[in-house]
């Protein structure tokens, strides 16, 4: 080739063919907000083949009832996680917030017992939030070690046996929060569509919600915004704790029991439902949307397998692996697709390896 | 942006809608009084071999009588024990059979059960104040207080001086099975002897391993050792003999419930006893509690303050270690 | 001395620690109970050895726990069936790095994130363990495998002895040898590795396999001592592996690992159970000693950076997020 | 200048014919032609979005053409991953830093390619130690091969790049930008061991935004414009204006002019700040209407400056005076409401929300006052008027508010940041590198941009490596070394080589009319 031949060409209009870049909602976008939603969809569209018994009402009911406690902290979870954080103790924290709400309830009865349930809630958060703003311990290990703590602490509280409600008690309007409905919805889920609202407006909608996204997208970047990183950890933890709060309000009136060793293993449940409904865990994005439908998702799943009798080795099975596959179709998005299309993925997924990641 | 949060919304009441137009077919009393009686039974976990027993005893029984059987697994958890032991009831069953996880946790469920007109009889574990029509439970303080007697019989049989012997509990929420060692040590110094060691394994072999090999490391002359459980009873007899002794005839190592691995350790000699409970016998023992409940007879009760009906434990030793099926 | 105390800042609360048991008990500082500790710590400590590793290429793996479980049911039923010991632990290890390749290949070639996937197998790991066994023990009595735990070669237990094998085989690997600095390379950066040109995904694979394996030595540890397999063994111990590596000192973040702060970490935790057995102390109080001694120890690091370092200038090469 | 070891007529090293790149949606690379020869400095020039980077990480393996083909030496040249380019002999420096900041440098320049003793299987640290070590040599300056790369600056980081790229030992080394993150003096040595490269017969592919290095070292230049060719040159037969005229499209101005007319008000004044070793008695002042630049070496003070004044850095001594008042702000939140507008240097690392939409990283300065009076939830449609307004204002091209950051060019987020350090609409901004990793026309626009601010009445505070732009339109340039103002200079006296030997000598130069 000669060195000065070209000469040149009229050129297409640059920005023409930077707007097919990423211009309209895209599929990947929309499995972002309302994937795991079509999911769930589905799920209960083939209920009334698999399951037909899942549609009674009153089994309508339970599952609702049942997902309510998950899916409060996994709204608070999803601030969390959207800041580029995870609070590994809220099983901890729902433990201790349980026992003590329980001893606030034999204290001073009904309203002593909600007061205790949220300001104990806010506590911990806040021991959370003050181990990572002022200590500078991580937070995935802070919360670690808080897990430990708040356990510890509630079977201190319960070394003479777990923290009961009496059965005597069962009129009182502390016991209805978990038994009651509304309009034949139950109150848990009741208040669990409330929080998610209020969670929905909070990201969504106020200055604060915009600055948690940003911190978890660029804790630097955030900086030179003025977002004060002391400020949304010490949010956004609280936040955590206050959700861990309201929800042992939805859990405690339903079980009456409670012990260090309540809901063990809960602080995985929640990430995962939160993870499977489409948040990050690397931080800048969160989907209420999505995680309000994992939740269910997760309920409804589990219910269907309980009441067709599957195993409970099975079940294990099979909710690690609709993880594994929900996240698969995540991944491979995310991966191949970034500005928005599954052609790449599935080329790749036929002939390997792929010419994104060579080794 | 705003149809975004609604639909979620929307998508719930549409869930709650669908249910509304179903629940009338099925109204759960009407299913309650067919002529066949539906019996539910909530399991505490069915992954113990102790509860599979449980299981098949009581499902054996209330086949017998020609009930239809319902089965939920509690998976040790507290909130699903809550949730399936509700949907039985739920389900139109005309009695509930549970043998429960949290035994505190029973007051919702009976609760409910109450307010359907569904009987509740408790296998095992504990009732927890609420009011159900029967508890069918093994005499935990008793056994503990067999487990005893036996030891010192034992220890000196083995022709040890020591007066000291430990206890492994379980973790600290099992109130019920914290019982054992309570009768255990209560038995066991009025005996003379002194309890020099009362740590968690919290119920399990990997822990209770370790912390025999503590207590061997704190007080290497212990004659005895008596475990909450058999898992633990046996990784304790293992570590006492990982240490170079006898779980018979130097340390008295004793378990509790009759675990196939503690019958198999005590034929071997890996281990010096266990306490039976017959779990098989407990199932079949509520349903026939049951039966009399469904027909409002009256029940006779060991303990009528608890409404309890003990079933006996009996010592397992390698003498009679064939007996246990 | 400074400069070994910053390399291995736990010396100091375990001489304090291990100061306080020989003053206030009679029996910490028997040949025994010392021989105990470490055996314990040995036990722990391999498969922190390996999941060290794995923080320092900055992923977790969360499915070692259910790892153990299978492990000691694949080796014990393995028995039963009359299969050679050998040919059974071996059977048991492949099965822990079978578990490892399938973490290694969901997070590589599916894309799932680390933390995600390796939940989602500690769950399923446990299911098949469960549903193998039917709940049932898996009872064994053989003495060919209870010499893993019991034996002591050159009079020393055999679990010490693998430990410091394995030791010093990760140390010298992680700091000496190409695929230890390339794990460290990836956990600093994985874009720039695969620039690089290293095999990265391979690498990455390798360290779950690594781990998989580990827990399955685990697991033979575990059926070593307790002659049997169940499905509910190893409940838990994923959080105890991940604890004795971040105790030690090994960046979250990766790029960097303490193999000596993890076995140093080992040691200090079964220390401080053991001693709390010695006293007689509650088992409430045990797990919250556990818990601050972890938010004490990365405080004490959270200040010294603090102090140390200067004004958050921004690095020029962009971390990537935890998982 | 021209290279004699090769005629013209020879088949070059390396041919890419026809090449094609498409990804979803868009085609960045369209039927293009480059060629290099044996021995020969390539320049390959365009603005960003022209499709250079995409043509590198061709031949670095990192994409796969969709058309097209590349041959090197004369065989077919298919790359699948980045160590297939390695072996064949290419040595790529991305723009983008891949380096690992917990390890050392030494390990970084040979990753992969470590020498490692048979049996122990160790890493021969004495060797790549040493080797490294000849090779910074090489560029002239002393890193230490056994410090961990995080403890490096940035130019740093950039050399030891550049020696990676070295230790390869290729046929073919690919620089894009490599002189970005140095400083003048470190760039013209850099410029020297391309040279020397080429002596060597080794190729050299050097992209630059920088037309002077283009001239100065490069035998023949391609220009690239929307993923296309347009020309290729050798240098003697091109002139700049030429070149910025093909990358463009069409004529610009080289600089714009200068329109703001310094006020008396003073805005700014720093009297003996210090801050930590990094600052030692900074004294400066910045008046309504002026543009003040602040030039010297890489790693001198001057991210350190601009920090100190935004709340970022604590100040150890002195006093600080904003808007005739005592300033001392303790965060970016606090110098944010004073009213100082801020640009960080690093665009990727601390600028860019790279999960958020155009819009929010815009807005993101502003949302306290983009709330509803009584529900203080956010206003969407007070979000989308300041959007528009400074999209219509900057010029800044992207399909809609909804848009996410990454997907537009250097350029146009270069402009959303502005927009947000404008949005505030304090009295005094911060650019750090304002135009950096931009291209020929944004860079037009964000000049003619700040002009107009000062115009306004606002103050300026620029700080750039750039020495043209820094001279260009600055009204006075403070100079710093080691933390320390060591130039003032002012109308005659601003001038290239003042600039530089202030910052590189022991001459301190204060121009009289000054302050």
């Amino acid at each position: 080739m000669s060195t000065d031949t070209q000469t040149p060409k009229p050129a297409r209009s640059a920005p023409a063919s930077r707007a097919d870049r990423a211009g309209r909602p895209t599929l990947g976008k929309l499995w972002d907000t309302w994937g795991i939603t079509a999911i769930l969809a589905l799920l209960l569209a083939a209920t009334p083949l698999v399951a037909p018994d899942f549609l009674e009402f009153s089994n309508l009911q339970s599952v609702l009832r049942e997902s309510a406690y998950l899916g409060i902290v996994a709204a608070g979870m999803t601030f969390a996680i959207a800041s580029g954080a995870f609070d590994l103790s809220v099983g901890g924290q729902l433990a201790l917030v349980s026992v003590v709400t329980l001893i606030g309830y034999s204290a001073g009865g009904t309203a002593l017992a909600v007061a205790a349930a949220v300001a104990t809630g806010l506590a911990c958060g806040l021991v959370n939030a003050g181990l990572i703003t002022g200590l500078r311990v991580p937070p995935f290990v802070a919360t670690l070690g808080t897990l430990f703590v708040f356990r510890g602490v509630a079977y201190i509280l319960t070394q003479d046996g777990p923290k009961t409600l009496p059965y005597d008690q069962i009129g009182s309007p502390f016991v209805k929060i978990g038994g009651l409905n509304v309009a034949g919805i139950p109150l848990p889920f009741v208040i669990m569509l409330v929080v998610y609202g209020a969670a929905w407006l909070l990201l969504r909608r106020t200055a604060t919600g915009r600055r948690i996204l940003s911190y978890g997208s660029s804790p630097a970047a955030a900086r030179f915004c003025g977002i004060s990183e002391t400020r949304i950890r010490i949010f956004v933890f609280a936040l955590v704790g206050v959700s861990v709060g309201i929800a042992a309000l939805t859990y405690i009136t339903r079980v009456w029991t409670a012990d260090g060793s309540a809901q063990d293993g809960f602080e995985l449940k929640v990430i995962a439902a939160v993870v499977l409904g489409g948040t990050s865990l690397k931080g800048g994005k969160g989907t209420l949307i999505g995680t309000f439908s994992a939740v269910l998702l997760v309920s409804v799943l589990n219910d269907m397998l309980v009441s067709q009798g599957v195993p409970s080795a099975y079940q294990r099975i099979v909710l690690g692996c609709v993880l594994i596959v929900a996240l698969t179709i995540d991944g491979l998005r995310t991966r191949f697709a970034a500005p928005g299309s599954f052609r790449r993925a599935l080329s790749v997924l036929v002939q390997r390896p792929s010419p994104v990641d060579g080794a | 942006m705003r149809k975004m949060g609604l639909l979620p919304i929307a998508l719930a009441a549409a869930l709650v809608m669908a249910g509304c137009s179903d629940s009338n077919a099925t109204d759960p009393k009407t299913a309650g009084k067919d002529d066949k009686v539906v019996v539910g039974f909530s399991v505490y976990d069915m992954q113990y071999e102790f509860f599979q027993k449980m299981e098949a005893g009581t499902r054996a029984a209330a086949t017998a009588k020609g009930w239809e059987f319902k089965l939920h697994d509690e998976k040790s958890d507290e909130n699903e024990m809550v949730t399936g032991a509700q949907a039985l009831i739920d389900q139109g069953v005309d009695v509930l059979i549970i043998s429960p996880f949290k035994p505190s946790a029973l007051g919702p469920i009976i609760a409910k059960a109450k307010a359907k007109g569904v009987p509740v009889i408790v296998d095992d574990i504990g009732g927890g104040g609420a009011p159900y029509d029967a508890i069918v439970i093994s005499d935990n303080a008793g056994g503990g207080k067999l487990a005893a007697d036996y030891m010192v019989k034992q220890i000196a049989a083995n022709n040890k001086t020591s007066k000291n012997v430990a206890s492994i509990t379980c973790e600290p929420s099992a109130v019920y099975a914290a019982r054992r060692n309570a009768g255990f040590k209560e038995a066991i110094e009025k005996a003379g002897f002194k309890v020099v060691a009362e740590l968690s394994g919290n119920s399990k072999a990997e822990e209770g391993y370790k912390v025999m090999k503590d207590i061997l490391a704190k007080n290497p002359d212990v004659a005895g050792v008596f475990s909450c459980n058999d898992p633990m009873g046996v990784a304790a007899a293992n570590a006492i003999k990982d240490a170079g002794k006898n779980p018979v005839t130097d340390i008295v190592s004793v378990g509790f419930n009759a675990d196939p691995e503690a019958i198999t350790a005590i034929k071997a000699g890996g281990l010096a006893a266990t306490v039976a409970q017959d779990p098989k016998a407990m199932g079949e023992l509520t349903v026939k509690l049951a039966e009399q409940a469904i027909k409002k007879q009256a029940i006779t009760f060991s303990n009528p303050a608890e409404r309890e009906v003990f079933n006996p434990v009996a010592l397992i030793t390698k003498e009679n270690a064939d007996t246990v099926k | 001395m400074s400069a070994a105390l910053r390399k291995a800042p736990l010396v100091v609360p375990l001489l304090l620690v291990v100061l306080f048991l020989a003053l206030r008990t009679d029996s910490f500082l028997s040949g025994g109970n010392i021989e105990n500790v470490l055996v314990n710590a040995a036990i722990v400590a391999v498969p922190g050895l390996a999941m060290t590793f794995c923080l320092a290429m900055g992923e977790f793996d969360l499915s070692v726990g259910s790892t153990v479980s299978l492990a000691a049911v694949v080796c014990c039923s393995a028995i039963i069936d009359g299969v050679p010991v050998l040919l059974a632990m071996l059977l048991a290890l492949l099965a822990g790095a079978l578990i490892g390749l399938v973490n290694g290949m969901v997070v590589t070639k599916l894309g799932v994130t680390p933390f995600i996937a390796t939940l989602a197998t500690l769950v399923i790991v446990r299911g098949l363990a469960l549903a193998y066994t039917d709940g049932h023990d898996q009872i064994v009595s053989s003495p060919a495998l209870k010499y893993l735990v019991g034996g002591r070669p050159l009079g020393v237990p055999m679990p010490i002895l693998l430990a410091v094998l394995a030791t010093a085989l990760a140390w010298w690997s992680i700091n000496r040898t190409r695929f230890g600095r390339w794990v460290c390379a990836v956990g600093s950066n994985r874009e720039a590795a695969r620039v690089s040109g290293l095999p990265v995904d391979r690498i990455r694979i390798a360290i779950y396999v690594l781990v998989g394996t580990a827990g399955g030595f685990w697991g033979l540890l575990i059926a070593s001592q307790l002659q049997k397999g169940n499905g509910q063994l190893g409940l838990g111990f994923e959080l105890d592996a991940i604890t004795v590596v971040v105790l030690g000192g090994t960046a979250l973040l990766g790029g960097r690992a303490s193999v000596l702060g993890t076995v140093l970490a080992a040691v200090l935790i079964e220390t401080i159970r053991n001693g709390l057995n010695l006293l007689n102390t509650p088992p409430a109080y045990q797990r919250i000693s556990v818990g601050l001694l972890l938010i004490a120890a990365l405080a004490l690091l959270g200040l010294r950076r603090r102090v140390t370092a200067g004004p958050a200038t921004v690095p020029a090469a962009v971390k990537e997020a935890v998982v | 200048m021209t290279a004699d070891n090769t005629s013209p007529e020879d088949p070059p090293l390396l041919h890419v014919d026809r090449l094609t790149v498409e990804f979803p949606g868009v085609r960045a690379l369209d039927g293009v032609h480059f060629d290099v020869r044996g021995g020969e400095v390539h320049a390959l020039v365009g603005e960003n979005g022209a499709g250079k980077s995409t043509l590198l990480k061709v031949l670095g393996g990192l994409h796969r053409p969709s058309a097209g083909e590349v041959r090197l030496g004369g065989q077919p040249y298919r790359p699948r991953r980045p160590a297939d380019a390695l072996h064949a002999g290419i040595a790529v420096i991305y723009q983008e830093f891949n380096l690992y900041p917990d390890l050392t440098v030494a390990e970084n320049v040979y990753s992969g390619r470590e020498p490692y003793g048979r049996f122990s299987r160790g890493i021969r640290y004495a060797e790549i130690n040493r080797r490294s070590a000849e090779l910074f040599g090489i560029l002239g300056v002393h890193i230490d091969p056994a410090a961990t790369v995080d403890s490096l600056t940035v130019s740093e980081q950039q050399l030891v790049e550049i020696a990676k790229a070295l230790s390869v030992d290729g046929r073919i080394i690919v620089m894009d930008e490599p002189t970005a993150a140095l400083s003048a003096d470190e760039a013209t040595r850099l410029l020297d061991v391309v040279r020397r490269l080429r002596s060597e017969g080794r190729s050299v592919v050097y992209v630059s935004h920088r037309l002077d290095e283009v001239f100065a070292v490069a035998d023949r230049v391609t220009v690239l414009r929307d993923g296309r060719h347009v020309r290729t040159a050798a240098l003697a037969d091109t002139d700049p204006d030429e070149l910025v005229r093909l990358m463009v499209g069409r004529d610009i101005a080289a600089a714009a002019p200068r329109a703001g007319v310094a006020g008396d008000e003073v805005v700014l004044d720093l009297a003996g700040v210090s801050a930590g070793r990094q600052l030692r008695d900074v004294s400066l002042t910045v008046r309504a209407g002026e543009i003040v630049g602040i030039g010297g070496v890489a790693g001198a003070g001057q991210p350190e400056v601009s920090q100190v004044i935004f709340g970022a850095l604590p100040i150890t001594a002195g006093t600080m005076t904003f808007d005739g008042a005592p300033y001392r702000p303790g965060s970016p939140a606090d110098a944010m409401a004073a009213g100082i507008g801020f640009l960080h240097e690093d665009r990727k690392a601390a600028g860019l929300l790279p999960d958020l939409s155009v819009r929010d990283n815009l807005t993101i300065s502003v949302l306290g006052r983009l709330r509803h009076a009584l529900t203080r939830l956010l206003s969407p449609a007070a979000q989308a008027g300041v959007f528009a307004d400074y999209r219509n204002r900057l010029a800044i091209r992207t399909t809609g508010p909804d848009q996410l950051i990454g997907q537009l060019s250097g350029g146009n987020q270069q402009k959303v940041l502005l927009g947000r350090a404008l949005a505030p609409g304090g009295r005094l901004l911060i650019l750090n590198e304002p135009t950096r990793g931009v291209d020929i026309g944004a860079k037009f626009e964000i000049h003619q941009l700040i002009n107009e601010l000062t115009a306004d009445g606002a103050a300026v505070l620029m700080i750039s490596s750039d020495l043209p732009e820094l001279l260009g339109i600055s009204d006075r340039v403070y100079v710093l070394a080691g933390g320390q103002v060591v130039g003032h200079l002012t109308g005659a006296d601003l001038t290239e080589e003042n600039v530089i030997m202030c910052a590189t000598t022991e001459r301190r130069i204060f121009s009289p009319a000054g302050v």
